[in-house]
């Protein structure tokens, strides 16, 4: 047999790419650039499309293949072009300003790294030898990292889309979690999370065009009249 | 039956003969001490008949309360008159109302004689009423805690037990607590029937007069009732003041000796009594109105440690 | 069949508002499908109380009697909504709010947003507590948030827009980490019964094996379903959004928030509550609940008591009535599910009478500023005025409204918990908020004449003022046995855990 | 007397409110319809609900329960013996106040909803009927809230004057404030109750600890106090009941905190078991504080309403004295002198709601005709409305506890119970009781002054105003009402003798033992302390030896036209007598206000105006104010506490939506790192 059809190999390759998208997260929180900020994630989403169809492949699961691919075609394809589009139309200046400045940024996101890790550790039971909690102990801790992450990103963010952005980015923990500790949910399941996340982002998308051009800028931190 | 009525209608009597020889007597030892000669003895009988003879003038202003003060404060003072033991130890009527009864008959009469007062509409009855209810409403608790002092040793608020226990326990007026509670309750006689150091029954100077003020509108028959009135509630005060502590001949039998024996002690008790008022009052200034309180504040400390004795020994 | 029908009714309806041209028909459309839905949820609930659970599609819709409840308020605040919105609009359109708006939208558009999104909304509502699968219940949540979006900014003034910003935002986080939780409760539970099964989160299977999912994990999962599904339900510190989006959305739209919608997220956090506590014990979970119930109380109680504007103070309301619920479901016991389901019967039926006041108020000054209004509004008008007091009572759970009943029960659940402290807390935030809440409406209802003129309300608005009204009276001194029967049940299934 | 059928009757009268409140609900706009219908409901209902508590104060108690459409309670009643004791007394006002309103509420005609006052009417002595009667702690909430509703809408009926806003706010919240403690306390009680049923706590009673049962009574002692007004949390009082329309007034005064009361009673003595002495001593600290200083800010009032209401005040402390003494001797085991205690209580409760409603039925009397309630601008009303003023002196006579009167009745009783408490036991403790006899002589005293001011200037002498110079007699239903109560008086205190068995069975109840037939001596007309030579007082003969004695000068003077010539008043030579020569109502207080500085912290200003020289004034302008101790030391601090905090606090909604996910953030790593391993 070849040695791509040995598990312990696809199990290395899995954890490898999952600690790459982990990277591309805390690049995403260190770089200024709208575009490229988009870009990055298009690239963290392909990453987690090709976990997903590893897994698909080493544990004989068709349906995951269903989820890489929807991953591909949405968070890959769709999601950055309609995002790059938007860009474009409402012509804003590329840079990112972060409330806390970069370096502290990546600090504390590698401070929330650390938390992934010591809440993920409590599940780490190797007398249960299923697959799923040995693989789990390390991508949970991943997908928890990712999560926080994502969810710093937004408080740290100024610019509308790119708390947007954010906000995906924070949902790509969820499906690693998902995909690498379960195997995806049940397909229905996947589904409409799907059609969500892709509605979701077009509703924000509407949102950002319609505020930016009500108060000619995409600044949230100045939508503050509600108060009290 | 017959005798409770026949001993009620004598007390009252009695009640309303020797009272303004009391105050006869008090106003003629006070001028002797003074070396005047007095208006004698008798002068209070003298003043009442020529009163109750006399036409009166109505004021104007009143109403017909200005006609109730004068019947009330009379008839107040005569009926706890029969509610306290003077000559028998067993009042005629003391079942009818013990101490409680006769601070507040006396305070009925007191409350009709301030609207009187006021009744007026002139500045007088009005100073005058406020002032006298001011210092009897200090005066009350001083008074209440002295009484309590002594029913609480005979425990029972009537009269004619607390006399009789008095009688039964030799020399219990000697207990530290009940000569307290004498003194407390003696400085609360001077006050409620307006004597110096407290008020002048003598004055007529505006700003010093308090009974007199309330009074000032009140002429002929009307002034004649308050006058023996007055009179009848400081007699009935001083009884109190003797009786319950000084019980000596108080007569327990309706055997004529034992009656005679009571009449006699209870007429020198009054005397030696009246004596120690007169000379207190001659010793003494009048009080500014608002030194008063304190002397009052005085009676209810000395009656607050009567009753704290009385729980020591 | 009957669930079917509850899904398939508005989303119909939806449709068809979206293609109708006039606006009385919208609104047709809306009533009709409106009291359909109405009298398929009572069907249901009857069926419920019968035999004990429905299930459909292949086990895929499925309901028992705490779905039936929840289910049955989501349709009864429809249908109140549903006819206050008739006057409502037809009020806005005469005060020409729809004419100075800067994209020259003409008004029947702006109606039709409202009347196709408000169906599909309620139609998202209904599968929430429809849904046996889990997962799918997830997507129902986060659906529900979507379509209302755009209600919230059916004005489209600036500030409304801030508060859908808001909303969605914080939603769409909250409603991720509800997602984060389901996927570790189906990994849990996959430990037990393996994966790729379609009914693995099912919840008529997941309940009977609850007990034996991998404690560590369902930890984890309730954590993040806490803050997830709290955040729906606005329970501090996850309220922040609930103050701008009431006071931003139109009032149908905000009641249908404040009274439908808690539901349903109250709904799913009880669902994985029962759950949790069936693994882990009542202990956990009722912990957390408590701290969190106390604090959306606390949070709201200096809000009520300095506050300027009336629609934000009954957002806070609802903050305050959200952590009296999740308190009543902490305390457990034999009463605690009971009051808590009780608590939200009686909240769902005053609230939307709470806001519809406030909308007429609203609309009669042009303000919703206590400063502006300048008192004594019973003389300009006076049912509106009567009504806003009563209700004011009646949602501060003062007796003999319905209210104080389940606020009463929840507090003997907390003294058979032995929950003391908290018991004194309840009660002590109860009177501020009944203080705060009575000084602020009683100086905007009483007082002497300012002189406005006497207010034109449309028959719509008033007729749904007074029957509401007449409920919440009526509800103060008789529950319906069969409602009050449903609500037993419900209760039973979420105190099965002990 | 039990073939009575005292429930059914009961019921009809309960049933006759809710007609007069629904009749008053529908007949909007038919002012003088509603007004007539509203007070002939109440009126039917007072006299059964009446007739019922009579033969249930002797006969047995009377049961009876409703399912109700409410989960987990049914409307289970009780009318016994206590009960029936504080309805008897609610359908006693209730009927004199419904008589009188018929003419009084006719000038509130023009202006205001006369349906809904009458609705509001009926409910609130509705719901004063089933606090009385209910015997399920859910009920008897209910009916208390509404209790408060209905009397707050009442206090606020004049809602356009800023005055009676607030007050009907203070009122509402602190009744909140109670009901809260009442909430926590009853479900304190029913902790190992099975049913919420009276009878269920009674039995739970006994499995409180020390502690529980302690919170228990702190609980209650403030929840209860609020309603009835003890100092320190009397504030609202003084502030709802003078703003309200005064046949309102009546029954608040008389009746409704008579409501706090009842529950003290019901809970104290029933409720708590077996209680140790320390909360009857607190019962009656409180009492003394309450009754001094309750009447010593009633003496410095000018406003009579107001003057009133602190006189409730007092007379709450007067009857709390009662109530704590029974509480010490059910503790100390002397049952005999807990009935006393109790008769002395309750007897002072039932003639305080006679008296003061009657007093307020004149004060309302004077503000209907002469549209003031300030007593500076009164006077001489005695000669424009003599049956008024002659039912206002009744009452002033019976509150200042003067002999015959009720009034003297109970507060005699009251006495009796303290000094008898002096034997129950040898410790310091004991010293307590004639300290606390001595005060209540202050309070009475200082009474009978403030109502020699109160009746003395608003009635007598000269008008000092228009308003009282052109004032009338009331109409004859109001007079007919004052008099009912007045006559009331009378008889309940030269009857007391007759009555006071008729409340043996209530102690039995409360305190396992009757004092009736000790109660009397001589064939009931004399009463006496129950205890064994601890005295005995006969108000029916007092009055008889007043009458006789009285007679002889009544009959040689008063009428003797001969004998009496009318004359102006001395006025010390100055040109004719005017009302500026009176004495005002400040300058009557003011020998007390000077005694009493310490506690009345007086300020005045004076200035003089004068053209010529300083010794020639043209006019005085004076001015004088007395410190609201409790509302400036107590209660504003705490409000502007409240307000600092929560202003602060709402920064917590700054309006930043990074600052909202911020406390998400926080909020789920504490979770994470503290809550998600076991």
């Amino acid at each position: 047999m070849y040695f791509y059809q040995d598990p312990q190999f696809g199990e290395r390759m899995i954890t490898l790419m999952a600690a790459f998208v982990l990277v591309l997260q805390i690049a995403m929180v260190a770089q200024r650039w709208l575009v490229t900020n988009i870009r990055v994630f298009a690239a963290q989403s392909f990453l987690l499309a090709s976990i997903a169809g590893t897994i698909a492949y080493y544990n004989h699961a068709p349906h995951i293949y269903i989820a890489a691919a929807m991953t591909f075609a949405v968070k890959v394809v769709f999601l950055p072009i309609l995002m790059e589009r938007l860009v474009a139309k409402i012509e804003i200046r590329q840079e990112i300003e972060p409330l806390i400045n970069v370096p502290l940024s990546v600090l504390i996101s590698g401070g929330l790294t650390m938390v992934g890790y010591v809440v993920a550790e409590s599940f780490y039971h190797p007398e249960a030898g299923t697959t799923p909690a040995t693989l789990g102990h390390n991508t949970l801790a991943v997908a928890i990292s990712l999560f926080l992450i994502g969810f710093f990103m937004m408080i740290n963010r100024r610019k509308a889309l790119t708390q947007v952005l954010a906000l995906l980015s924070l949902e790509n923990g969820l499906f690693l979690a998902a995909i690498s500790l379960t195997y995806g949910m049940p397909l229905i399941v996947e589904v409409g999370v799907f059609f969500d996340v892709l509605v979701a982002t077009m509703v924000m998308g509407i949102l950002v065009y319609r505020i930016s051009e009500t108060f000619d800028s995409m600044d949230v931190s100045k939508l503050r009249r509600l108060r009290g | 039956m017959i005798t409770t009525l026949l001993a009620a209608v004598f007390q009252l009597l009695l009640v309303l003969c020797i009272s303004p020889l009391i105050s006869g007597i008090i106003k003629t030892l006070k001028a002797r001490l003074q070396m005047r000669r007095g208006p004698g003895v008798l002068q209070s009988y003298r003043n009442l008949f020529k009163l109750l003879r006399k036409q009166m003038v109505m004021p104007d202003t009143a109403s017909w309360l200005f006609d109730a003060a004068p019947v009330m404060v009379f008839a107040t003072a005569a009926v706890v008159g029969l509610l306290i033991p003077m000559i028998t130890a067993q009042a005629p009527l003391s079942l009818f109302g013990g101490v409680l009864a006769v601070v507040y008959l006396l305070g009925l009469g007191r409350f009709f004689l301030a609207l009187g007062g006021l009744d007026t509409g002139s500045s007088f009855g009005g100073l005058g009423s406020s002032r006298e209810m001011t210092i009897s409403s200090l005066a009350e608790p001083a008074m209440m805690l002295a009484i309590f002092t002594v029913a609480l040793s005979a425990n029972s608020t009537n009269l004619s037990e607390v006399a009789r226990s008095a009688i039964g326990q030799s020399w219990r007026f000697l207990a530290p607590s009940q000569m307290l509670a004498f003194a407390a309750l003696f400085i609360v006689l001077i006050a409620e029937t307006g004597r110096i150091p407290v008020d002048n029954p003598a004055t007529h100077l505006e700003l010093t007069m308090i009974h007199e003020a309330m009074i000032l509108e009140y002429s002929g028959p009307y002034l004649a009732l308050i006058e023996w009135g007055a009179s009848i509630k400081q007699l009935i005060l001083m009884t109190l003041l003797i009786n319950t502590f000084y019980p000596f001949g108080l007569s327990t039998n309706w055997s004529g000796a034992s009656l005679a024996i009571g009449c006699g002690t209870y007429l020198l008790k009054l005397l030696i009594l009246s004596t120690l008022i007169v000379l207190v009052e001659t010793a003494n200034a009048k009080m500014r109105l608002f030194r008063v309180p304190e002397l009052l504040a005085v009676a209810f400390v000395l009656g607050a440690l009567a009753l704290i004795s009385t729980f020591l020994f | 069949m009957v669930l079917a029908a509850l899904l398939v009714i508005p989303l119909l309806a939806a449709v068809a508002a979206f293609v109708a041209r006039r606006r009385v028909e919208m609104e047709w459309i809306n009533l009709v499908a409106a009291v359909l839905t109405l009298t398929f949820a009572v069907v249901l609930a009857g069926s419920t109380l019968q035999s004990g659970s429905v299930s459909a599609w292949g086990g895929l819709l499925y309901a028992d009697a705490l779905s039936a409840l929840v289910v049955l308020l989501v349709s009864i605040v429809y249908a109140a909504c549903a006819v206050y919105a008739v006057g409502y609009f037809r009020d806005d359109e005469t005060n020409g709010v729809f004419d100075e708006d800067s994209d020259g939208v003409p008004a029947v558009d702006r109606l039709r947003k409202y009347y196709s999104l408000t169906p599909l909304f309620v139609c998202l509502m209904l599968l929430v507590p429809l849904s046996n699968n889990l997962g799918i219940m997830w997507v129902a949540i986060e659906g529900t948030t979507l379509a209302s979006v755009f209600l919230v900014t059916f004005y489209g003034r600036p500030n409304s827009l801030e508060a859908a910003w808001k909303y969605a935002m914080i939603g769409g986080v909250g409603l991720s980490m509800g997602l984060f939780g389901t996927v570790l409760t189906y990994y849990s539970a996959s430990l037990v019964m393996g994966t790729e099964t379609l009914v693995g989160l099912n919840w008529s299977v997941l309940v009977t094996k609850a007990a034996q999912f991998d404690k560590t994990t369902m930890r984890l999962a309730f954590i993040f379903i806490l803050m997830g599904y709290g955040t729906k339900a606005g329970i501090a510190p996850m309220h922040t959004w609930k103050p701008d989006v009431y006071s931003e959305a139109p009032v149908p739209v905000a009641a249908m928030l404040a009274a439908a919608l808690l539901n349903c997220a109250l709904y799913g956090l009880l669902r994985f509550f029962i759950l949790t506590s069936r693994c882990l014990g009542p202990e956990f979970a009722s912990q957390l609940l408590i701290i969190f119930g106390l604090l959306s109380m606390a949070v709201a109680v200096p809000f009520i008591l300095v506050q300027k504007s009336f629609r934000r103070l009954l957002a806070y309301s609802s903050i305050d009535h959200g952590g009296i619920m999740v308190l009543g479901l902490a305390f457990g016991g034999p009463l605690g599910a009971l009051g808590m389901l009780l608590h939200m019967t009686f909240h769902s039926i005053t609230k939307p009478l709470l806001f519809f006041c406030a909308g007429n108020v609203q609309q009669h000054l042009k303000t919703d500023q206590f400063r502006q209004a300048k008192g004594g509004l019973i003389h300009a008008m006076p049912i509106t005025g009567a009504v806003f007091l009563l209700t004011t009572l009646a949602v501060t759970g003062s007796p003999p409204f319905s209210l104080f009943q389940s606020e009463f029960t929840i507090l003997r659940a907390a003294f058979d918990g032995h929950h003391i402290l908290p018991a004194v807390l309840f009660v002590g935030f109860l009177v501020m908020i009944f203080a705060g809440f009575l000084i602020h409406i009683a100086r905007l209802v009483l007082g002497e004449d300012p002189g406005t003129p006497h207010a034109q309300i449309s028959d719509w608005k008033k007729y749904s003022l007074i029957g509401l009204g007449a409920v919440v009276v009526i509800l103060g001194f008789w529950l319906p046995a069969p409602l009050f029967a449903l609500v037993q049940s419900a209760a039973r299934i979420v105190r099965e855990v002990h | 007397m039990n073939s009575f059928p005292a429930g059914e009757v009961f019921a009809g009268g309960l049933a006759a409110y809710a007609l007069g409140a629904l009749s008053g609900l529908l007949l909007q706009g038919r002012a003088s319809l509603a007004r007539r219908l509203g007070c002939g409901f109440a009126l039917a209902g007072a006299i059964l609900t009446g007739l019922a508590s009579v033969s249930a104060l002797t006969g047995p108690a009377v049961q009876w329960s409703i399912t109700s459409g409410i989960p987990l309670f049914a409307y289970s009643f009780t009318l016994d013996a206590v009960s029936a004791l504080f309805n008897l007394a609610l359908a006693l006002v209730a009927a004199a106040v419904s008589i009188y309103s018929v003419g009084y509420m006719r000038s509130m005609e023009k202006n205001g909803n006369l349906g809904l006052f009458s609705f509001f009417y009926n409910a609130m002595i509705l719901s004063l009927a089933v606090v009385f009667t209910a015997s399920n702690v859910f009920l008897f909430l209910i009916a208390w809230e509404v209790m408060a509703l209905t009397s707050y809408a009442l206090v606020t009926y004049d809602h356009e004057s800023q005055e009676s806003r607030n007050a009907g706010l203070l009122y509402l919240i602190m009744s909140h404030v109670d009901t809260g403690c009442l909430l926590l306390g009853f479900a304190l009680l029913a902790q190992g109750a099975q049913s919420l049923d009276y009878s269920g706590l009674r039995a739970a009673a006994s499995h409180l600890s020390a502690q529980q049962q302690g919170w228990a009574f702190f609980l209650f002692f403030l929840g209860f106090g609020i309603k009835a007004g003890v100092i320190p949390v009397h504030v609202w009082l003084p502030a709802a009941h003078p703003v309200a329309p005064s046949n309102v007034s009546a029954l608040l005064s008389g009746i409704l905190i008579k409501a706090g009361i009842y529950g003290m009673v019901r809970v104290f003595l029933e409720f708590l078991g077996v209680i140790p002495p320390w909360m009857g001593m607190a019962v009656i600290a409180v009492a003394v504080v309450s009754a001094i200083l309750g009447v010593l800010y009633a003496l410095q009032e000018h406003d009579l309403k107001r003057l009133l209401a602190y006189h409730s005040i007092e007379n709450i402390g007067i009857i709390l004295l009662g109530l704590g003494a029974a509480m010490m001797f059910r503790t100390s085991g002397h049952p005999q002198l807990a009935a006393v205690s109790i008769i002395a209580c309750l007897f002072h409760t039932l003639n305080h709601a006679i008296f003061k409603s009657l007093l307020f039925l004149g004060a309302g009397a004077v503000q209907h005709s002469a549209h003031t309630r300030n007593m500076e601008e009164l006077g001489g009303l005695i000669r424009r409305m003599p049956w008024t003023a002659f039912c206002f002196l009744i009452g002033a006579i019976a509150i200042s506890g003067l002999p015959p009167l009720n009034g003297f009745v109970s507060e005699w009783l009251t006495y009796q119970s303290l000094l008898a408490g002096f034997g129950t036991t040898r410790s310091l403790i004991s010293l307590m009781f004639p300290i606390a006899g001595s005060l209540l002589a202050l309070t009475g005293a200082l009474a009978a002054a403030c109502f020699v001011k109160a009746f003395g200037i608003t009635f007598l002498a000269l008008p000092r105003s228009t308003h009282s110079e052109e004032a009338h007699e009331s109409p004859a239903s109001m007079i007919a009402g004052m008099s009912m109560l007045a006559a009331l008086c009378f008889v309940l205190g030269i009857g007391a003798s007759w009555f006071l068995p008729l409340f043996d069975g209530m102690t039995r109840q409360l305190a396992g033992a009757g004092a009736g037939p000790e109660m009397t001596l001589a064939g009931g007309f004399v009463i006496s302390a129950g205890v064994a030579r601890s005295g005995s007082v006969s108000t029916a003969a007092i009055a008889v030896l007043l009458l006789l004695i009285a007679f002889a000068p009544v009959s040689l003077y008063v009428w003797k036209a001969r004998l009496r010539r009318v004359g102006p008043t001395w006025d010390c030579g100055l040109p004719g007598l005017d009302a500026t020569n009176e004495y005002t109502a400040t300058a009557f207080s003011k020998p007390l206000r000077m005694v009493f500085a310490a506690l009345y912290k007086p300020r005045r200003e004076i200035q003089k105006v004068f053209d010529v020289s300083p010794y020639f004034p043209t006019a005085i302008h004076f001015e004088s104010e007395i410190e609201p101790t409790f509302e400036k030391r107590l209660y504003q601090p705490v409000q502007r506490l409240v307000y600092w905090v929560s202003t602060n606090m709402r920064g917590i909604q700054a309006g930043s939506i990074h600052l909202y996910l911020a406390y998400i953030f926080v909020t789920l790593v504490i979770l994470l790192l503290f809550g998600a391993r076991p």
